[in-house]
């Protein structure tokens, strides 16, 4: 186990700049969450770690040692790849045992590790399969199990449930959280997906056109975003965004640019006047026949747990969640309150929440 | 499908024309090879003898003097497999390797190579005969299974790394990558990873290159003096100044389609990216 | 009496005579007994391996590739055939002597094109002093047609070993059949046998051609190369050279250019006017004439068919025809005169590397054994053998071909004729024989080839 | 090296040089023999080089002069072009009506039907070329061969197919022939592998087969049969076995093409001057052809 320290690590593609500049300090066994959309160099980042990728500028240290020109096989990484990249040509138990076979391992040790990783995966019957014989889950399984033989320093997750169908992904996050706990290994796991960084990860970094948008625990990026992109990529159903200005004449509200005016329980400091942008998240939306705004309601999705609101208040459209459920049907017209204590203001120009 | 009686009809009239096309000068071939020369019809008629007596005067030169070529063409077999056998690993020795870094390559020299085998593909081979005629017996190597090989490997080298590329191409990277995170160096990956992935493209490219040898006329006319005359030359060397038997040579002729037979049931789904060099897949 | 009984009775004479025949062999422990040209005694050349370029399937010269087992064990040289194929046989050792590779230890070549090869061998004047005492010696016991062989500088680079020339055959049981005779006769005026003149020719392959009875009057070779050669023959033994003493072509004379046309108009004509030859001719080498006269289909035939006369006389190849008899071909000039021989010489390269080996070999394929041996297809070059093979009762091979083979010429050969003037000739023949071109331009076209080689070549001033 | 996709070069110094030098193998081998060859046809097209005679002098230019002087070279040059486009148009034809037949066919009767009727269609490509060529010669001589059978069964005269001036084309028809299944199978596969939507959909929108072939079927298959017609003219630009063993390239220089004069140039007449630039102006066109071809693929795929 060990710390991976990322210094001002930058990543050109010929003329194009992929990583611009990137610092992450991860802490010996922490489980970090690289998350962006795609294109923002998260995979490049875990390639850069990986030794997949050379380096442009910058350092990465693996412990206390740089590696920026080390072999991938002397990083003492592994890696689960999106696809599990498991060879074809071999069977379960070969699979795990390649790189102990690379390096020199006897036979006896191999079959020991091997077997005691398929035990903590439950793979020992399918030990003699080839990978095209196995699931979809149980190869997932298998390219963990090659990573967790080696016993490595640092465990490399590069999306690896995204090939999976929703429920096995819930499953196999389950597993990984439960491996990882068990294991304690320094694990960084890039995915697209939130709520996987939100369940898994003791600290996400959300990434973004090549620089580091926010890192910190997952709640405290939910709540607290450090700006609007944060705030629209965090959160499902994302969250609602109001271009618009503050007025503070009469009592302090704010009008969006459609036109729909929000109170506010108290404006940003020397906010009057000035425009922002104003965020409120779908589920901190209430139907409250004494709200301030009104809203007709064209799409409504009952999903049993909660029901999805799609509806037009003005000329502007608003994304509400309710945990309850509401009997509402398209053309109906209903009153919200939005939560003051929840909205949060952004700049218009930096994006900076404020 | 619910088709006319009419359509179906013309269908399969048509479908008798293609066939008669393509079959019948077989057939004809076939009843030669099947009789002795003094029973080949002068008339459109059945031969009055069928034996198989011609099959085996071509392999083993057995035939009668005088209506026999006496000339067995077992050494030709013998040539044209060590022939196309040499070939063969040329071009997979030659080939593998170029071919791993054409597919995981990208710049501009490389295009540029690799446009360059086509060109080379498609040079007329008879404009290249003097100079090679030149190089092979000046190094002693004309009439030699060796000398032929070499110039064969020539004419398949493009194929090969073509058609090698092609299943590479197949191949994901993430696997290599997996290999050297587990701690494979570069000849680790290709001998662990992309030797035992490829082969059964190395099988089909072998297969294009040893056919193409294997047919190969000219440069094998060119460069043999008789001693290593390769099987389309004794085919077409039936054909004498003294006596051409033609018996002999349809025989002949249908026992060299075996391997080409072979092929068609081993390789046959893959004849399109070969004949198109991976153009068209 | 079978070739067998021959060949024991000449062997015996070899072995008991030896001295008669032999009149320049030296004292006996030098050489090995029984053999003549002599072959040295010792074996000097123990351990050496020659290579002998022949031509592919040549059924008249297996009995030597046979035979070879012998001279191995006389000598201890070894011999490796590269077997060339007919048509390749000037270009390829052509192109192997002249990169002195030393890929060869002789040169094997035909009278078409020998000339190409001087410059690239070594004279054998001396090795023949050796052995015959002297060059007249030798020459008188070979045919006239070897004294066409010599080069400029009056020495032989070519020995002798393979004799053949073109003759024809005919049917006996039709040529000899009452109402057949009795037919001809009231048609023609005189009575059916072999042909001696070229109007006979016509008439009796018009009379014998009756296509819905699925019989021709004659088949010839007149294919590609063998036709072109054919038609030099006919021309040959009209009387001309084809090159005269200053080099110039012959058929640039008045008398030349009208036997040319002659020939060729009657080989154009026979297939495509009078239809009297059967038109697979020409396309037909020697092998598939004699195939054809064979199945019955021919009345006549001609070729270089001397290399199946012994398969003809067995009764059970010639069911479908009967006895087969042969004839000398009449000349366009009315007598004969000489005709045009095939006549197959082997050289020993400059760059061969054992030299003195080839020449053993050589001596060894011009004996007695393997001369008769090989007789069953071709003629020997020695007079004398010849003769018995052909002439005395209980040969091997018809009269006919001796009589066409003792004033056979060598046509003149200077290297560049074999070449591009012979490739010119073969295509110019081929346009002739499918109705491309007529006679007159031929002529034209090949004496303006001729010309313009040997212009360019310096023999023409 | 640097710019591999995968990461196996960049990671490894050592890998580095593999690569390079298995890239730089194979093209060494292509440099001496191939490059080499060619700077070498090119360098004795200069000379009047006959080994035979010892005769080799820089000539400069002559042996072009000569040839492009000679109204022969020029009567070749068209012949093979001639040769060329009869084959590939007539292939061209029949491999893509097979094609479509077979399609019909499965479609018709049964996938099991079409897939046997393909295999009959693709005969011609199991024997050997040089063997087809004797088959065909074998097929037009008079007495064996039965297209004479044939006339004579209908009546007709006999006739010396091969020495004569049907020659060439007979040639062609062995060509037409042997390389039809070439183009037939590259077709049949692009075929079997169109998307069937925009098919279908266009039955819908009311076409008739000749439409849904001309507007739909015939477009989609373009690309493809630019590449066939391509690969397949210049194969049969380059052709051979058939000429020579069929016919030598005669009666007289009748059914000589360009191929078979550098080879007769060469190895009967052993001028090798004279064919080196006959070799020369034998490659002008195919290179022209290949240049042309990549430049317009590297068009169309950016």
């Amino acid at each position: 186990m060990a710390t991976v320290q990322i210094v001002d690590v930058r990543k050109d593609f010929g003329s194009v700049k992929v990583v611009k500049g990137i610092d992450i300090d991860i802490n010996d066994g922490e489980f970090v969450a690289l998350v962006g959309p795609s294109g923002c160099g998260k995979s490049t980042l875990l390639r850069m770690i990986a030794g997949l990728e050379q380096i442009t500028g910058g350092e990465i240290r693996v412990g206390t040692k740089v590696v920026n020109n080390v072999a991938p096989k002397d990083r003492d990484i592994a890696m689960v790849f999106q696809n599990y990249a498991l060879y074809p040509h071999m069977t379960v138990a070969e699979n795990m045992a390649f790189s102990l076979k690379l390096k020199g391992v006897s036979k006896r040790e191999i079959e020991q590790r091997v077997n005691k990783a398929a035990g903590i995966l439950s793979l020992t019957p399918l030990l003699g399969r080839l990978p095209r014989q196995l699931s979809g889950g149980q190869r997932q399984r298998v390219a963990m199990g090659r990573a967790i033989v080696r016993d490595p320093q640092v465990f490399l997750f590069d999306e690896p449930l995204s090939n999976l169908d929703a429920k096995l992904r819930v499953q196999m996050r389950a597993e990984i959280k439960e491996l990882y706990q068990r294991l304690k290994t320094t694990t960084i796991y890039v995915t697209h997906d939130q709520i996987e960084a939100m369940t898994m990860a003791d600290r996400i970094v959300i990434m973004h056109d090549g620089i580091v948008e926010q890192m910190g625990q997952p709640l405290e990026i939910y709540d607290q975003p450090d700006n609007m992109f944060v705030a629209g990529f965090i959160g499902s159903p994302a969250i609602n965004l109001y271009p618009g200005a503050f007025h503070t004449e009469d009592r302090a509200v704010f009008v969006t640019d459609g036109g729909v005016i929000i109170p506010l329980e108290r404006p940003p400091v020397g906010a009057a006047r000035r425009r922002g942008v104003l965020g409120i998240r779908p589920e901190h939306i209430a139907i409250d026949p004494a709200g301030a705004v009104s809203l007709a309601v064209m799409v409504t999705e009952p999903t049993g747990s909660e029901t999805f609101i799609l509806g037009r208040s003005e000329e502007e459209t608003m994304r509400c969640l309710f945990r309850e459920r509401v009997a509402l049907k398209p053309g109906d017209t209903v009153r919200l309150r939005l939560d003051p204590n929840r909205i949060l203001f952004f700049d218009e120009e930096t994006g900076r929440r404020t | 499908m619910n088709r006319s009686f009419t359509y179906r009809t013309s269908l399969l009239f048509l479908a008798a024309l293609a066939a008669l096309w393509t079959l019948f000068p077989f057939a004809w071939y076939f009843l030669v090879s099947l009789t002795t020369p003094g029973h080949i019809p002068r008339r459109f008629s059945f031969p009055d003898v069928l034996t198989l007596d011609s099959y085996t005067s071509a392999l083993f030169g057995s035939g009668a003097k005088g209506i026999s070529a006496n000339y067995s063409i077992l050494p030709n077999i013998i040539n044209s497999f060590v022939v196309a056998g040499l070939t063969v690993i040329g071009c997979t020795v030659l080939g593998f390797g170029a071919a791993y870094v054409f597919s995981r390559g990208r710049s501009t020299t490389l295009a540029v190579l690799f446009n360059a085998l086509l060109v080379i593909r498609m040079t007329p081979a008879v404009s290249l005969a003097v100079p090679i005629y030149l190089m092979i017996s000046a190094y002693g190597l004309s009439d030699t299974h060796l000398g032929l090989s070499l110039v064969h490997t020539m004419l398949s080298l493009p194929l090969a790394i073509w058609l090698l590329k092609g299943f590479i191409d197949g191949i994901p990277t993430e696997l290599e990558e997996a290999a050297l995170i587990d701690g494979a160096s570069v000849l680790q990956v290709l001998r662990y990873i992309i030797l035992p992935l490829a082969a059964p493209g190395v099988a089909v490219a072998a297969c294009f290159v040893f056919l193409a040898s294997y047919v190969e006329f000219m440069f094998a006319s060119i460069l043999s003096r008789g001693s290593s005359d390769t099987l389309p030359i004794a085919i077409a060397g039936y054909n004498s100044d003294h006596q051409t038997f033609y018996n002999e040579m349809a025989a002949a002729s249908f026992m060299s389609m075996v391997p080409l037979f072979i092929f068609f049931y081993f390789a046959g789904r893959y004849m399109v990216r070969g004949l198109t060099m991976g153009a068209v897949k | 009496m079978s070739y067998k009984m021959l060949f024991a009775r000449t062997a015996a004479a070899a072995v008991f005579g030896l001295s008669m025949i032999a009149p320049a062999t030296g004292w006996a422990g030098e050489f090995v007994e029984g053999t003549f040209p002599p072959l040295k005694a010792g074996k000097p050349y123990a351990g050496v391996t020659i290579t002998v370029p022949t031509q592919k399937g040549w059924a008249s010269f297996a009995p030597a590739v046979e035979l070879t087992r012998n001279f191995e064990e006389m000598t201890g040289i070894k011999v490796q055939y590269d077997m060339i194929p007919g048509s390749d046989i000037p270009s390829k050792q052509l192109l192997a002597v002249s990169q002195n590779s030393g890929t060869y230890d002789i040169v094997t070549q035909h009278a078409t094109s020998f000339g190409s090869f001087f410059r690239f061998l070594t004279p054998m004047t001396e090795r023949i002093e050796g052995v015959w005492g002297s060059v007249d010696k030798f020459e008188d016991w070979v045919f006239p047609a070897q004294k066409g062989v010599k080069n400029t500088d009056g020495q032989h680079y070519f020995m002798p070993f393979h004799a053949n020339a073109q003759i024809g055959y005919y049917r006996k049981d039709l040529f000899e059949n009452t109402a057949e005779q009795a037919a001809f006769k009231a048609k023609y005026g005189y009575d059916l046998a072999p042909p001696t003149t070229i109007q006979q020719v016509r008439d009796i392959a018009a009379f014998f051609t009756r296509p819905d009875k699925n019989l021709y009057g004659l088949t010839t070779n007149w294919g590609g190369g063998q036709g072109y050669a054919a038609f030099l023959g006919y021309y040959s033994d009209a009387g001309f050279d084809l090159l005269g003493a200053d080099y110039k072509p012959t058929m640039k004379t008045p008398e030349g250019r009208q036997a040319a046309i002659d020939v060729l108009n009657f080989m154009q004509g026979s297939i495509h006017k009078d239809k009297i030859v059967n038109p697979d001719s020409a396309n037909f080498q020697t092998g598939q004439v004699s195939d054809f006269f064979l199945s019955g289909s021919s009345a006549m035939a001609y070729g270089w068919l001397s290399d199946y006369w012994s398969f003809m006389q067995k009764p059970e190849n010639i069911k479908q025809v009967g006895p087969v008899g042969a004839f000398r071909f009449p000349s366009f000039a009315g007598e004969p005169k000489g005709g045009y021989s095939s006549w197959w010489m082997m050289g020993i390269p400059k760059d061969s590397k054992n030299p003195d080996a080839a020449w053993e070999y050589i001596k060894w394929i011009l004996n007695e054994h393997p001369q008769i041996e090989m007789a069953a297809g071709q003629l020997p070059p020695i007079k004398d053998l010849a003769y018995r093979t052909a002439v005395e009762p209980g040969g091997i091979n018809p009269r006919a071909l001796y009589d066409a083979f003792v004033e056979a010429k060598i046509t003149t050969q200077v290297p560049e004729m074999s070449q591009q003037p012979r490739t010119k000739g073969v295509e110019l023949y081929t346009e002739v024989i499918a109705n491309k071109i007529t006679a007159e331009q031929f002529v034209d076209g090949y004496v303006a080839e001729i010309e313009k080689t040997l212009t360019s070549a310096g023999y023409i001033k | 090296m640097s710019h591999m996709v995968s990461s196996v070069a960049r990671t490894d110094r050592l890998g580095q040089y593999l690569l390079g030098a298995l890239l730089a193998l194979p093209f060494l081998y292509i440099a001496v023999f191939y490059a080499y060859p060619i700077y070498k046809v090119v360098s004795l097209s200069l000379r009047d080089f006959q080994i035979a005679y010892g005769i080799d002098d820089w000539i400069g230019l002559g042996n072009y002069t000569e040839l492009l002087s000679s109204a022969e070279t020029w009567r070749t040059l068209g012949r093979t072009l001639l040769y060329t486009a009869i084959c590939v148009s007539v292939s061209f034809g029949l491999g893509l009506g097979m094609a479509l037949l077979t399609v019909s066919l499965a479609d018709a009767f049964s996938e099991r039907f079409g897939r046997a009727f393909r295999h009959i269609v693709i005969a011609p490509m199991i024997f050997i070329p040089a063997a087809a060529g004797v088959m065909w010669a074998f097929a037009y001589t008079e007495h064996y061969g039965w297209v004479n059978h044939i006339l004579i069964a209908l009546g007709l005269q006999a006739y010396p197919w091969l020495v004569s001036d049907a020659a060439f084309f007979l040639v062609m028809v062995t060509d037409i022939w042997g390389w039809t299944p070439f183009i037939y199978l590259i077709l049949l596969a692009a075929l079997q592998s169109l998307p069937q939507e925009p098919i279908e959909a266009a039955r819908v929108d009311g076409a008739n087969a000749w439409q849904v072939f001309r507007y739909v079927t015939f477009p989609l298959l373009k690309p493809v049969i630019v590449i066939a017609l391509t690969i397949k003219t210049l194969d049969t630009y380059r052709a051979f076995d058939y000429l020579w063993i069929m016919t030598n390239g005669g009666p007289g220089t009748s059914s000589t093409t360009l191929n078979l004069a550098t080879y007769k140039a060469a190895f009967q007449n052993l001028d090798f001057g004279k064919a080196s630039a006959l070799a020369v102006i034998t490659m002008i066109f195919p290179l022209t052809v290949m240049i042309l071809f990549l430049t317009f693929r590297r068009r169309g795929a950016k």
